[in-house]
């Protein structure tokens, strides 16, 4: 038998004014189960609470109900209050009477009436509660981190000066990222090498940091605080251990006609490489779709060549498991290609701009590699097709972007300044070009940034020209550019030797495969989800794993930079505890009825809900059912409202519960 | 040998001043053992001027020759370019417009029919019939003939509606006529609008558009242009001599229409394609290539 | 937001079903703004309209409400991500059931409250409890004797579409 | 006073009540443009138009009617369909055309193309009188109502050599059908049942 404590709050006036208090703990006071019942002035100053104390301990009081503000205010200090004095804090139940009733009302027989109703539903509601314990789990505290560009490099970096173990994960043979196919970056112009490079060796020497390069997540299980990765390294077909990064190897392999992806495909490297100089690690890899060795079973040069005997064609992908409590996602954008429409996108592409089939038509990335001194071309702005130096260059923005019609609606937001410092470079370079830019808006705002744009106008004479282009074709040698200046309102025709689309910045291919394995959420595009945008732009929706960088939208270096950090001081706070304290609002199956349908599994949004075998002794397997995984569990009780047998139950919202309150209107 | 069997609208033009489309076009057919049976009592489909200025009257003239079409069994075969567009436009807008549709049933006083294939003959001679059958029926390779194929605006625009092939790079003409034998050239005008119907109220814009047309196929080298399209060969073929005049220039590009080609390379003979209603006469050019 | 009191012949009794993060909190807002509006609804508090499962509402007509108010996060703000998608959902095949049953829908009443709208609560809870006053008492479902209803053996082609839609 | 309101945009002069009716007929979005000129970066005609298409949709958007259809450009549109393919934004801006086409053939007093207008209104009449086009007719017609006696005469002779132009034409068997279509979307305008 249950032996309820009710206390009634008179808020100083703010309750008693329209609510008869002392009527109310009378009436209350009379229900089936209510042993004690009170009004006090202010139920959460010190005296007031200690006044629940002592009634708890004195009148062996089983469930409490205080009849006061709303729980958002202080439920926690009530159920506190209830917990020192030796009670289940989940046994203390808050009767809203302040928010809810005295001040939404001003007849008092009415109030008092509704506020008595209030409370009797909490008095029922609260003889159903059950003595819940707090839930705890342990907090691994190593975090990988995938994706090794610009991002993935800062938050390493900074979670690792923090003391904490790193793991970092780069799909490509070298970390880097786009940024280290820069050529100088806006707003100030300095060198991406010279920024990026030293970033890059301390990750590598970091001892903090376990770097994993040719390798990705394949699997991930667990939830925060205790997440277990499989992570697949590819066959490198060189032993990091033992190369040395002489280079060797790369000169005397004969096969050496492979575009460079790396520099867009301007420039070509052997089968045996590493993507640019500077390539950390410096260990070479081999691309063994290409390799005679590989092919054809010949050649076996570099191996000949090695001095350390680092080059191992036997080489297999190896698995990996790494414990971790926290995860950083940086992995990054791709740029829209205007030559091949991804599969399965929506994305109609520009056909109207020769569908990649006009030489002298690039990208900015590939801009980029003509114009960095470290490029295919030694920072000199020369045409693909036949090396000259373009004296009429023409820029096109938003290519891609701001296009509903070709596939992407959303701005790319760096473009307007990467094509204004594009116009810089090539002044820099080319002292007697001319350099037009098709646009729309300038989309500029930023520390510093306007004045940059207006510097590329006013200093360094790019003529800017607001107005979209509707086709390219080539004539002759020359690249005609038909466009309008709707300012003015004419057609505007260019002869250019060269032209350089900004294409638009997108969601990684496949990122929604690793979404998948991660359990975060992503939008129509594929970029990550933040779990808010303005408060929580950092954190997944899914507890442990946080954002770094373009994967979740388009940015530049300085706000990607920032957001690594903020993840990276996110994990930190996570790491700063031995151990994770949650409310244990978490649902739980009732194995004997569930009929194994997974209604619960595909409905839950965090993902908490697995399959469970039941065995004998034997080990025979009796039956599935669903398991729910209280670390991950976010406490939503969709599971129970769509089961169809009634099998699962959240704790705290359970149908006893509900009913209860239901029927003592 | 062949079971492919169509209705046929031919549209006004055919019947007048693109005879020589009509005819190539029943004649090549026949040969290809391709049955067509005219729609009966078929209307004109507006054309561009009930568009321009009535889409509700152009779309009603389509869809009572869509519903006319019905009479005959087999896809409808279409032509000209024009009635093509406005006939593929009329069924892609009524399937989408709920309320243009009901005004149409109301004007025709009957359902309408949306669930019939219209196709373009380029699309039957590429595609139904297949580019390896037809070259295997080709007797005469266009050899060394090369080939300006001039698409203009309405054959493949906008994108989603006619849905004939890539709007911005199609290939179909160039396919078929690689398929004859013939050489196509590259060049940057295929896709660029004629003019069309301006060639009554205003022909100085049309002299000007169809000029760079032709100056366009002459620099890359063409012998002579192929459309799929009447208007297009009124402006291009019955227009170029006037045009030579006004911009002093010197083009000499007969213009045929696809059939006729494709004809010629199946060994037609030119009285069955009816080369002799060309304007600017390709006797010389056929002759200097052996095809005449 | 003063409402002039009147007397009536008949005080409905209505119930509202509502998530924590938004329209409890907008529910509270009200209260701090001192928005007025009729004593007549009592609010169950859930932690997502995902966890309402509709045998509540029937369970709270039988019990004598008059009307039902299920108000959760706008579409996309869930705090759990998409739990009132769901809810969206399963009210859906709902309200073909509760129709079946007899109960006239405009004694049911969805809506969006944000944690940001007081005033909109407000306009709710008047709106809902001005028509319920008029409909009159709730006779139909009382005298139905429904009463393991609420157990979940309610399995019915229309939940179990519901289910399948999922 | 009233002549210089007339002259700059005011709000007396937007009639946004129009966009609505040119969305409804076109059955695209008109607010959509966010002007960018690619429209008009490869209109073949916008050397002809004193509006380059994008400004005909601005000055749509800002219900500035009048000026749209006392004026040429949309005249001067070939329906090529260059504009509507290219735009980034699914704005049909050949549609657009033609519901503005459609308005001001409705509107009162001739608009400053009216050769355009009389050539379509001569391609109309045909219609519902042979039911098929008469090349030949419409060419005098044309030539007689515009005052252009002698306009493309060099091309006469020679296309009638070639069979290209016939002196008798086809004319369709059920008229009365056609006629129908006419008079019950005539009838429906009156009712005010279609634009
Ligand atoms: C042409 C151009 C010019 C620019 N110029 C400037 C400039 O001047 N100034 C400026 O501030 N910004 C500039 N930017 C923007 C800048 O490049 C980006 O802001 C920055 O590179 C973003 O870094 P990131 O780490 O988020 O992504 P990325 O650089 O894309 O790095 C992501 C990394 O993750 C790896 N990865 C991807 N998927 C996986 C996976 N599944 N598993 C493991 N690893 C994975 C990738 O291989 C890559 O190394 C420019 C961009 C472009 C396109
Ligand atoms: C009209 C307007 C509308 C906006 N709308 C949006 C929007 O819709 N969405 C959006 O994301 N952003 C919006 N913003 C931007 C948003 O307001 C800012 O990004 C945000 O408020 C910045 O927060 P802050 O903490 O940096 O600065 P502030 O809000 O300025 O806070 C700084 C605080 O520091 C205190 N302070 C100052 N000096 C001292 C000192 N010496 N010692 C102690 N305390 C000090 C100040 O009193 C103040 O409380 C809007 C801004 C404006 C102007
Ligand atoms: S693999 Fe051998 S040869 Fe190649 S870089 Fe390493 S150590 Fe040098
Ligand atoms: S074995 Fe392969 S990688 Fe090595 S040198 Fe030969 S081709 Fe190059
Ligand atoms: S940043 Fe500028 S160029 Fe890039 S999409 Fe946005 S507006 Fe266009
Ligand atoms: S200053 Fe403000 S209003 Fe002006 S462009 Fe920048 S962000 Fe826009
Ligand atoms: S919905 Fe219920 S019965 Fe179905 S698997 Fe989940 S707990 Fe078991
Ligand atoms: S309560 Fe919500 S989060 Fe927890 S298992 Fe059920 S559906 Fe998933
Ligand atoms: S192309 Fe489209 S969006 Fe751009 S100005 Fe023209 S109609 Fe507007
Ligand atoms: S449809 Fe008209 S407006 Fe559009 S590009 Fe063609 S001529 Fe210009």
């Amino acid at each position: 038998m249950s032996r309820i404590g009710v206390f009634v709050c008179h808020c100083g006036e703010n309750i008693s004014r329209t609510v008869d208090v002392e009527r109310v703990a009378a009436e209350v006071g009379t229900m089936p189960g209510v042993a004690f019942a009170t009004d006090y002035k202010y139920m959460c100053s010190d005296p007031g609470q200690g006044l629940l104390k002592k009634a708890i301990q004195e009148q062996k009081l089983s469930h409490i109900v205080v009849a006061a503000c709303s729980p958002r205010m202080h439920e926690k200090t009530f159920r506190k209050a209830a917990e020192s004095a030796g009670l289940n804090p989940f046994l203390c139940e808050i009767a809203n009477i302040r928010e809810h009733c005295s001040w939404v009302h001003e007849n008092r027989e009415e109030a008092t009436a509704k506020a008595v109703e209030i409370v009797g539903m909490m008095v029922e509601r609260v003889k159903k509660n059950r003595v819940l314990p707090t839930i705890t789990v342990p907090v691994t505290k190593r975090s990988l981190v995938i994706g090794g560009g610009i991002a993935g490099i800062q938050a390493a970096l900074d979670i690792a000066d923090a003391g904490h173990d790193v793991v970092l994960v780069e799909r490509e043979p070298s970390i880097g990222g786009h940024m280290a196919q820069l050529s100088e970056t806006f707003p100030t112009l300095d060198c991406s090498q010279c920024i990026m490079t030293p970033k890059m060796v301390d990750v590598v020497n970091h001892p903090k940091i376990k770097l994993y390069t040719y390798a990705e997540v394949e699997h991930v299980e667990g939830y925060i605080g205790n997440f277990q990765i499989t992570i697949r390294k590819k066959a490198r077909s060189v032993d990091e251990d033992k190369c040395t990064g002489c280079g060797l190897c790369m000169e005397k392999c004969p096969v050496r006609k492979i575009p460079n992806q790396f520099d867009c495909n301007l420039g070509l490297r052997p089968a045996i490489y590493v993507p640019f100089p500077q390539a950390v690690p410096n260990t070479p890899v081999i691309d063994r779709e290409h390799c005679i060795k590989f092919k054809t079973g010949k050649c076996g040069l570099c191996q000949k060549i090695c001095g350390p005997g680092a080059v191992d064609y036997e080489q297999e992908d190896t698995l990996i498991i790494e414990p971790v409590g926290a995860i950083v996602v940086a992995t990054g954008f791709d740029l829209y290609s205007i030559t091949e429409k991804p599969k399965g996108s929506s994305i109609k592409g520009y056909g109207e701009f020769g569908h990649g089939k006009i030489p002298d038509v690039i990208d900015g990335m590939t801009f980029e590699r003509l114009a960095s001194a470290s490029g295919p071309t030694g920072g000199k702005i020369l045409r693909p097709s036949d090396g000259q130096e373009p004296k009429q260059i023409v820029f096109i923005q938003c290519v891609g972007s701001r296009a509903r019609e070709k596939g992407i609606s959303y701005c790319s937001k760096i473009c307007c300044m990467y094509t204004a410092k594009h116009t810089m470079l090539y002044k820099h370079k080319v002292h007697d070009g001319q350099a037009y830019v098709f646009f729309m808006d300038a989309r500029v705002p930023g520390k510093s940034y306007d004045e940059f744009w207006r510097r590329a106008i006013e200093d360094e004479e790019a003529v800017y020209i607001r107005g979209m282009v509707s086709r390219l074709y080539q004539k002759g040698n020359k690249i005609v550019v038909m466009g309008s200046d709707i300012s003015v309102g004419v057609q505007v025709e260019i002869e250019a030797d060269m032209v350089v689309l900004a294409t638009a910045v997108q969601p990684r291919t496949g990122a929604d495969s690793l979404a998948q394995k991660l359990g975060i959420s992503y939008d129509h595009y594929h970029f990550y989800s933040e779990a808010h945008a303005k408060l929580r732009p950092v954190e997944c929706a899914t507890a442990g794993i946080y954002l770094a960088g373009t994967c979740q939208g388009p940015k530049d270096i300085p706000d990607t930079v920032s957001q690594a950090s903020a993840a990276a001081a996110k994990v930190m706070t996570l790491f700063a505890k031995d151990k994770l304290e949650r409310e244990p609002i978490v649902a739980k199956v009732k194995e004997a009825g569930c009929v194994a349908c997974f209604y619960c599994k595909k409905v839950c949004p965090y993902g908490a809900v697995e399959e469970k075998e039941i065995r004998d002794r034997q080990g025979n397997l009796i039956k599935v059912v669903a398991y729910v995984n209280p670390g991950v569990c976010g406490g939503c009780g969709t599971c129970q409202a769509t089961c169809p047998s009634k099998s699962v139950e959240l704790d705290g919202y359970t149908d006893e519960q509900i009913v209860a309150m239901i029927e003592a209107l | 040998m062949s079971t492919l069997k169509y209705s046929y609208y031919p549209g006004c033009s055919l019947h007048a001043s693109a005879g020589e489309y009509d005819l190539s076009t029943r004649e090549l057919f026949k040969e290809l053992d391709i049955a067509l049976v005219e729609v009966p009592d078929w209307f004109c489909c507006g054309a561009t001027p009930a568009h321009n200025v009535d889409e509700l009257l152009s779309l009603s003239l389509c869809a009572k020759n869509l519903e006319l079409a019905e009479q005959v069994e087999g896809d409808l075969a279409v032509a000209c370019a024009a009635c093509f567009s406005r006939l593929k436009f009329t069924q892609h807008t009524l399937g989408e417009n709920e309320t243009k549709r009901t005004q149409v049933e109301k004007a025709l006083d009957a359902k309408v029919r949306l669930d019939g294939n219209v196709k373009h003959l380029l699309d039957i001679l590429a595609r139904d019939l297949g580019l390896d059958k037809l070259a295997g029926v080709v007797k005469t390779p266009l050899k060394g003939l090369k080939v300006a194929c001039y698409y203009g605006c309405l054959l493949t625009r906008p994108p989603g509606v006619p849905n004939l092939d890539c709007v911005e790079a199609p290939t179909i003409m160039e396919d078929l006529l690689a398929a004859v034998g013939a050489e196509t050239v590259s060049w940057t005008h295929r896709l660029e609008c004629c003019g069309a119907n301006f060639t009554l109220s205003r022909p100085g814009v049309v002299l000007q558009l169809t000029n760079a047309i032709l100056e366009s196929a002459k620099a890359a080298g063409a012998d002579c242009i192929m459309v799929a399209c009447p208007l297009c060969h009124g402006n291009l073929d019955i227009r170029q001599q006037e045009i030579e005049g006004v911009y002093k220039a010197d083009y000499k590009l007969p213009v045929f229409y696809i059939t006729q080609l494709v004809g010629m390379a199946c060994g037609l003979t030119p009285e069955r394609l009816g080369l002799e209603a060309l304007i600017v006469d390709p006797k010389t050019l056929l002759k200097e290539k052996g095809l005449l | 937001m003063h409402v002039e009191k009147q007397k009536h012949d008949f005080e409905p009794k209505i119930i509202a079903f509502v998530c924590t993060w938004c329209t409890y909190a907008g529910a509270d807002l009200a209260g701090t703004s001192r928005m007025q509006y009729p004593a007549n609804v009592r609010v169950l508090k859930f932690p997502c309209t995902g966890r309402i499962d509709p045998v509540f509402i029937l369970k709270a007509f039988q019990q004598g409400a008059d009307g039902v108010l299920v108000s959760g996060c706008h579409p996309g703000d869930c705090h759990y991500i998409a739990g009132n998608f769901h809810a969206r959902r399963r009210f859906a095949a709902f309200r073909k059931l509760l129709e079946f049953v007899g109960v006239d829908l405009n004694r049911l009443q969805f809506s969006w409250v944000s944690a940001a709208e007081g005033g909109k609560w407000v306009e709710v809870v008047t709106e809902l409890t001005e028509r319920v006053r008029d409909m009159g008492p709730m006779q139909e479902f009382k005298e139905l004797a429904m009463e393991e209803q609420w157990s979940g053996a309610i399995n019915t082609p229309e939940l179990q579409e519901a289910y399948n839609q999922i | 006073m009233h002549k210089k309101k007339k002259m700059i945009i005011s709000q007396e002069t937007m009639d946004i009540q129009f966009v609505r009716k040119v969305e409804a007929l076109s059955g695209t979005s008109v607010r959509r443009c966010f002007q960018c000129g690619k429209c008009s970066a490869g209109c073949p005609m916008a050397t002809f138009m004193e509006h380059p298409p994008n400004r005909v949709v601005r000055l749509l958007q800002l219900g500035q009617w009048r000026r749209i259809i006392e004026g040429r450009s949309i005249w001067y549109c070939a329906s090529c369909e260059t504009c509507s393919t290219r735009c980034p934004n699914k704005v049909h801006l050949a549609s657009i055309m033609d519901a503005l086409r459609k308005l001001s053939w409705d509107a009162e007093g001739p608009s400053k193309e009216s050769y355009v207008q009389l050539a379509n209104k001569l391609f109309l009449d045909n219609i519902r009188t042979y039911g098929r086009q008469y090349e030949m007719r419409l060419a005098a017609v044309f030539n007689v109502k515009s005052g252009q006696f002698l306009k493309d005469m060099m091309l006469g002779p020679k296309l009638l050599s070639k069979g290209k132009l016939k002196m008798f034409h086809q004319k369709n068997k059920n008229m009365v059908e056609i006629d129908k279509i006419f008079s019950r979307i005539e009838e429906m305008r009156r009712k005010g049942e279609a634009l």
